[in-house]
């Protein structure tokens, strides 16, 4: 059994072959061919499979320190919207705080509950795991540095978006629990009702710019104007369904801590339990990784270089998300179907009218 | 078409329940069909007890029904001991028992506040909550040298006059928690938001809550003015003038406005009472033996009509005391007001009525 | 098939209560003056302003008594229903108030000993409800034609009625100062109640 | 309606849907952020509340004070204070109150109780341990230092209202020390029908020498003529304390005809 040619991986994952000028192929690839020749190996499909490995590494540890400084910028901003601190004592400014969280989870007990599907209740947690982190695989975060600039990338983001709904699914029946289930079936009937609107507004984003690729997208708005300005309906829809799509309050209804104690994570202890919460962080950030990539024009910007510009903007746009969660209430689950079904669908289609008719009529307004 | 029943058990261990009580819901779907309250995981056997201490011990026990509204415990166990053997209470004592007991209503209500907040999902007006009842908090230090269970009033009075700095601090403190309550209207009321999550929800009809024996906040939200402060006044009240505040949305809506306009009132009586207040004792000549009778107190708890009923059989102990506390009927007449709403109104609307187990269950 | 579900609807048209907020004209003597036209047997006395008191109840008049009260005199509302233990007898003791009229009636019903069961207001005045089932649970006193009489405070499958007076409370322990001041053990409790059968969640 | 406050409901308008609670937080970060603000919490373990005097902590006793009258230990509800001999430190043994603190709810009941102000409630309130059986203490284990000790208020002594008084003797039988002495009153017998004279009244005459302020002889009297008072000057001088008693009486006569 052979591996599988180049470029049978190429026509999924995109160009990666002699990208030289993405650092997270180039230097992966220096690393593998440096390991390779220390062993006097000359495979050049062990030297891809390596590359491959290495970049997924490094790509997931970035992603990680993301994560833990997202889940720190949280914490500190969330208490200071609400006269408190936040965090302050492990570490500097309790920096480390995190840290000695996931370490009190590691030590916990890990519960399987008496009559619980074992299989469904452990599988659901490496499905949400992996497929959250292999979001941020298609998403560019620089013209220098992505994982695969893929011509379908933006379509395969939201493909892989919705995987998780049925794991989740699967959670709330496998835990034997009955807050789990109502969790569970909140969760898949929010996401579907919060995927359609969502997809419409991108529909948009990509009749204007004309591809599904990310990178071309940014560079149409860097040639153009950031797709907020003419689809700011457009906006506002997708920033209501993605909160909805990663769940977090005002639209936190499928782990409402007040009404099912934590919704389909309710059996969940120790480590499981703060994978799943750290994947929660994982959406959040790719949530707005999108966002920025496809309405605010990417990793453009003056000065700086664009991987910080990409940051700033990708940290802004949390800012939102704990802004909004500092201060407004829970919605309550039949309002948020309402929500996206009467509202959110309508408010998109009209923008998709509009990016239509710009599409049509854009050289007035040069785009 | 109705899906697969089942029942829920919300409680004793569950986030909404704010004490140890059990909600078991029978959910279709998501819509509740069925509703039965079980209580008594505090049962600490109170009238019991009381009967086995004598007058002035049964003080600080009192404290105990409710940790968030002692004084207003304290206050009616005493008043009706007063009532029993007609034991005059000076008119300073009757003032500065007044002054507590509307500082503390505030206090209470701020916990309903920050309570019922989180159960909607708004951790941020919770903690403002908690921010403006710690003033008031330390104001009842600065009164009885107690945070939480302040064992201040006495047969006849209080225990001790009020420091020298109190009237400025207080009038400073409620000068300073108006204009927060502005802050809160803009939090909370006027956010689309928490609308939508009350208004139309809980539906409390006047004459189901006047039958099922609901009093306070609730029965006020629904448009019942009845307030024992007004309609059958005790020690000062007489004297000030407020007004009770009355809602006819019957929802949980009206209950939260209710209780947001009864600060504002507190407040006013707060400056009356500080203004006012004459000088003199403030504990009256209390026997110290206790002939027989029977009397009883009624009086405005922050939740409701708290009653305190004793028999006493000349020896130091009371004979029979039952309390009356208004989360035990409210809690009985949860079932009526839930059915039909869904499983996410559940929070929303045992959080309007201001739960309080401690006394529920005694 | 279980009942359908419930439809919400607006308590709009219900009975305004408005004219609550003043007193009304009725004075507490013209109250008793109806009340011993109607119940020549029944001593009603007024001991201060806005409390009546009503001593020596007998208990076979109670439902008629409180039906009266609660549709000719608007007595609205049950503030309290209590149980007693007299040692020669039982006795319940309700206190029933107007908010009309804002007065109170304190009704004290002995029942005797050997059978301590009245009829039940909890028909009449919902709030009833509850008071009634403590009652039982506390002093074992049965109230006919409750809808559901049980335990309420205690977990279900006690065997006995706390609040009565011949149960004993156990003495308060004291500190063994010999062995270096130690409080005794507490014996394990062991809980009877049953109401959770109903799986988990 | 009168006396009904129904104030009028705010507008939310297309502000309310987001932007009207988002600008209160953002007005608490930028407060608590920026300009020298702070959050309002307090670092607990560095930073304390400032506590009033009075606070309710802890109790303390100050031994040299304590004249082991048993009064905190009769009017405590939870009955953690038990009477016991101990030694006070050099040697000689006293009959003081050892405490439970894992039973004491901080009612201040017997320090309000203690005739002597020998008790104190501090205001320290870490209390936690890890075993119940810590906060057992024996008298000099909850002793506090002179220098924490409260400023020493006069003694409470009994008083009499006489005219509450049938001279029935309770309070000469309660009394543990001798203090009392029922003396006749000449001229009250009162005459019968027959001629003959019944037994003169009596009043209890306090040895204040001897009292100890246990307030026993007030708990015993079954007609509230006696009450515990506190007197700044030597109770037994017989130049102050006929006129007090002059002033009670006259009291308790307004008292009577109001």
């Amino acid at each position: 059994m052979s591996l599988p040619s180049w470029e049978a991986w190429t026509c999924v994952w995109g160009s990666r072959i002699g990208d030289t000028l993405n650092y997270l192929y180039s230097i992966p690839h220096s690393i593998a061919t440096a390991i390779l020749s220390f062993l006097h190996i000359n495979l050049p499909q062990l030297n891809y499979l390596l590359t491959w490995v290495i970049a997924s590494i490094i790509l997931l540890v970035v992603v990680m320190v993301n994560v833990i400084i997202l889940i720190y910028v949280e914490r500190k901003e969330l208490g200071r919207f609400m006269d408190r601190r936040g965090p302050f004592v492990v570490g500097p400014a309790g920096f480390f705080q995190n840290f000695a969280d996931a370490f009190k989870f590691l030590i916990k007990e890990m519960i399987l509950p008496e009559n619980a599907d074992g299989l469904g209740f452990n599988s659901t947690l490496v499905i949400v795991v992996a497929s959250s982190m292999l979001i941020m695989a298609v998403v560019p975060q620089a013209p220098d540095f992505y994982y695969t600039n893929t011509d379908l990338g933006l379509l395969l983001a939201f493909a892989i978006f919705a995987i998780e709904p049925f794991a989740v699914v699967i959670a709330g029946w496998a835990s034997n629990n009955k807050y789990s289930l109502l969790g569970g079936f909140r969760s898949t009937a929010q996401m579907m009702s919060y995927e359609v609107p969502m997809l419409i507004t991108v529909l948009s984003v990509v009749v204007l710019a004309g591809t599904f690729n990310f990178t071309q997208i940014v560079n149409y708005q860097a040639s153009h104007v950031w797709f907020v300005v003419p689809l700011i309906i457009g906006f506002i829809v997708f920033l209501i369904s993605i909160v909805a799509e990663i769940e977090r309050i005002p639209f936190d209804t499928p782990d409402a801590e007040a009404e099912l104690v934590h919704g389909w994570m309710t059996e969940y202890a120790g480590i499981k339990f703060a994978l799943f919460q750290l994947t929660s962080y994982v959406r959040s950030f790719a949530g707005a990784a999108i966002m920025v990539l496809i309405f605010l024009g990417g990793w453009t910007g003056p000065i700086l270089p664009p991987i910080l510009w990409f940051y700033i903007k990708v940290y802004a746009v949390f800012t939102l998300f704990v802004w909004m969660r500092a201060s407004l209430p829970r919605v309550r689950i039949d309002q948020v179907l309402n929500l996206g079904w009467r509202s959110l669908l309508p408010l998109s289609l009209v923008n998709m009218l509009i990016a239509a008719f710009l599409k049509i009529y854009g050289g007035v307004f040069h785009l | 078409m109705a899906m697969a029943e089942m029942w829920i058990n919300m409680g004793p261990q569950h986030p909404f329940t704010h004490g140890l009580w059990t909600l078991k819901v029978k959910v279709d779907g998501e819509t509740i069909v069925d509703a039965e309250p079980i209580i008594g995981y505090l049962h600490r056997g109170f009238e019991k007890l009381c009967e086995n201490r004598n007058y002035p011990q049964i003080i600080p026990i009192c404290d105990r029904l409710c940790y968030v509204a002692s004084m207003s415990w304290d206050h009616v166990y005493v008043s009706a001991v007063e009532n029993t053997f007609d034991i005059k209470v000076p008119p300073r004592g009757e003032y500065i028992r007044v002054i507590a007991l509307e500082i503390q209503r505030i206090a209470s209500h701020l916990i309903w506040l920050a309570s019922f907040m989180t159960d909607i999902g708004n951790l941020t007006a919770f903690l403002y909550a908690m921010r403006e009842r710690e003033m008031f908090i330390d104001l009842l230090q600065a009164l009885c040298g107690a945070r939480m269970t302040y064992n201040y009033p006495r047969i006849g009075g209080v225990s001790q006059d009020m420091p020298k700095s109190f009237p400025q601090q207080c009038l400073k403190t409620v000068d300073f928690f108006e204009k927060r309550l502005k802050e809160y209207d803009y939090l909370i009321e006027e956010s689309e938001v928490f609308r939508i999550r009350s208004q139309g929800v809980g539906y409390l009809r006047p004459s189901d809550a006047i039958n099922l024996g609901i009093t306070g906040p609730a029965l006020r939200g629904s448009g019942v003015p009845v307030d024992l402060r007004k309609t059958d006044p005790y020690s000062a009240y007489p004297d000030f003038d407020f007004e009770m505040a009355v809602e006819k949305d019957c929802d949980v809506y009206a209950r939260y406005r209710v209780r947001m306009n009864e600060m504002h009132e507190s407040c006013n009586i707060i400056r009356q009472a500080l203004k006012k207040i004459p000088p003199g004792p403030v504990l009256g000549k209390a026997p110290r033996h206790f002939p027989r009778g029977e009397g009883y107190a009624r009086t405005e708890d922050p939740r409701g009509e708290a009653f305190f009923y004793i028999q006493a059989d000349g020896t130091d102990r009371p004979y029979r005391v039952k309390i009356r506390s208004p989360i035990f009927v409210t809690v009985s007449a949860a079932p009526a007001i839930l059915r039909g709403y869904k499983v996410a109104d559940v929070p929303s609307i045992m959080g309007s009525l201001d739960m309080c187990l401690g006394e529920s269950d005694r | 098939m279980a009942d359908p579900t419930p439809t919400i609807v607006a308590p709009k048209g219900d009975k305004d209560y408005s004219y609550l907020v003043s007193p009304s004209t009725v004075q507490e003597q013209e109250i008793i003056a109806s009340l011993k036209s109607k119940f020549p047997e029944v001593e009603v006395k007024l001991k201060q302003k806005g409390r009546l008191e009503c001593v020596k109840f007998p208990r076979e008049k109670l439902v008629e008594f409180c039906t009266y009260l609660r549709d000719s005199l608007d007595f609205e509302h049950v503030t309290c229903v209590a149980g007693n233990d007299l040692k020669r007898a039982w006795e319940v003791i309700y206190h029933i108030s107007s908010y009309k009229h804002r007065c109170m009636i304190q009704i004290r019903t002995e029942l005797p000993r050997e059978d301590p069961s009245v009829d039940t207001i909890s028909q009449l005045w919902g709030g009833a409800d509850w008071h009634e089932r403590e009652t039982y649970d506390m002093y074992g006193i049965t109230f006919n034609n409750h809808p559901k009489l049980e335990r309420v405070l205690t977990p279900e499958g006690t065997d006995f009625f706390p609040f009565r007076k011949d149960f004993k409370l156990l003495d308060h322990w004291k500190i063994d100062w010999e062995n270096k001041g130690k409080r005794p053990k507490p014996e394990p409790m062991v809980s009877t109640d049953t109401r959770f059968g109903d799986g988990n969640g | 309606m009168a006396d009904v406050l129904t104030s009028k409901k705010k507008r939310v308008g297309l502000l309310g849907y987001a932007f009207k609670p988002m600008w209160i937080s953002l007005r608490t970060l930028m407060r608590t952020s920026f300009a020298g603000g702070k959050p309002n919490t307090l670092l607990y373990p560095e930073e304390k509340i400032d506590l009033p005097d009075d606070f309710r902590g802890e109790l303390g006793l100050v031994m040299d004070r304590c004249v082991g009258c048993e009064s905190c230990a009769r009017v405590c509800p939870n009955k953690c204070l038990d009477m016991m001999e101990d030694d006070i430190g050099d040697g000689t043994t006293k009959w003081m109150p050892a405490l439970d603190l894992a039973q004491c709810m901080f009612c201040g009941l017997c320090v309000e109780a203690c005739p002597s102000t020998a008790l104190h409630m501090t205001n320290r309130y870490e209390t936690a341990t890890q075993d119940r059986n810590e906060k057992i203490f024996r008298p000099h284990e909850w002793a506090l230092k002179p220098e924490d000790a409260p400023d020493q208020k006069p003694f409470p002594y009994p008083e009499l209202y006489e005219i509450n008084c049938t001279g029935c003797g309770a309070c000469d039988r309660a009394c543990p020390h001798e203090v009392i002495d029922m003396v006749s009153i000449p001229g009250t017998a009162k005459k019968r029908p027959n001629g003959t004279f019944g037994p003169e009244k009596k009043i209890p005459i306090f040895d204040y020498e001897l009292c100890v302020s246990c307030a026993l002889c007030v708990d015993a009297c079954p007609f509230d003529a006696l009450d515990m008072l506190p007197r700044s000057t030597t109770a037994s001088d017989p130049a102050v304390q006929p006129q007090l008693q002059n002033v009670k009486v006259e009291q308790t006569k307004q008292e009577v005809s109001a």
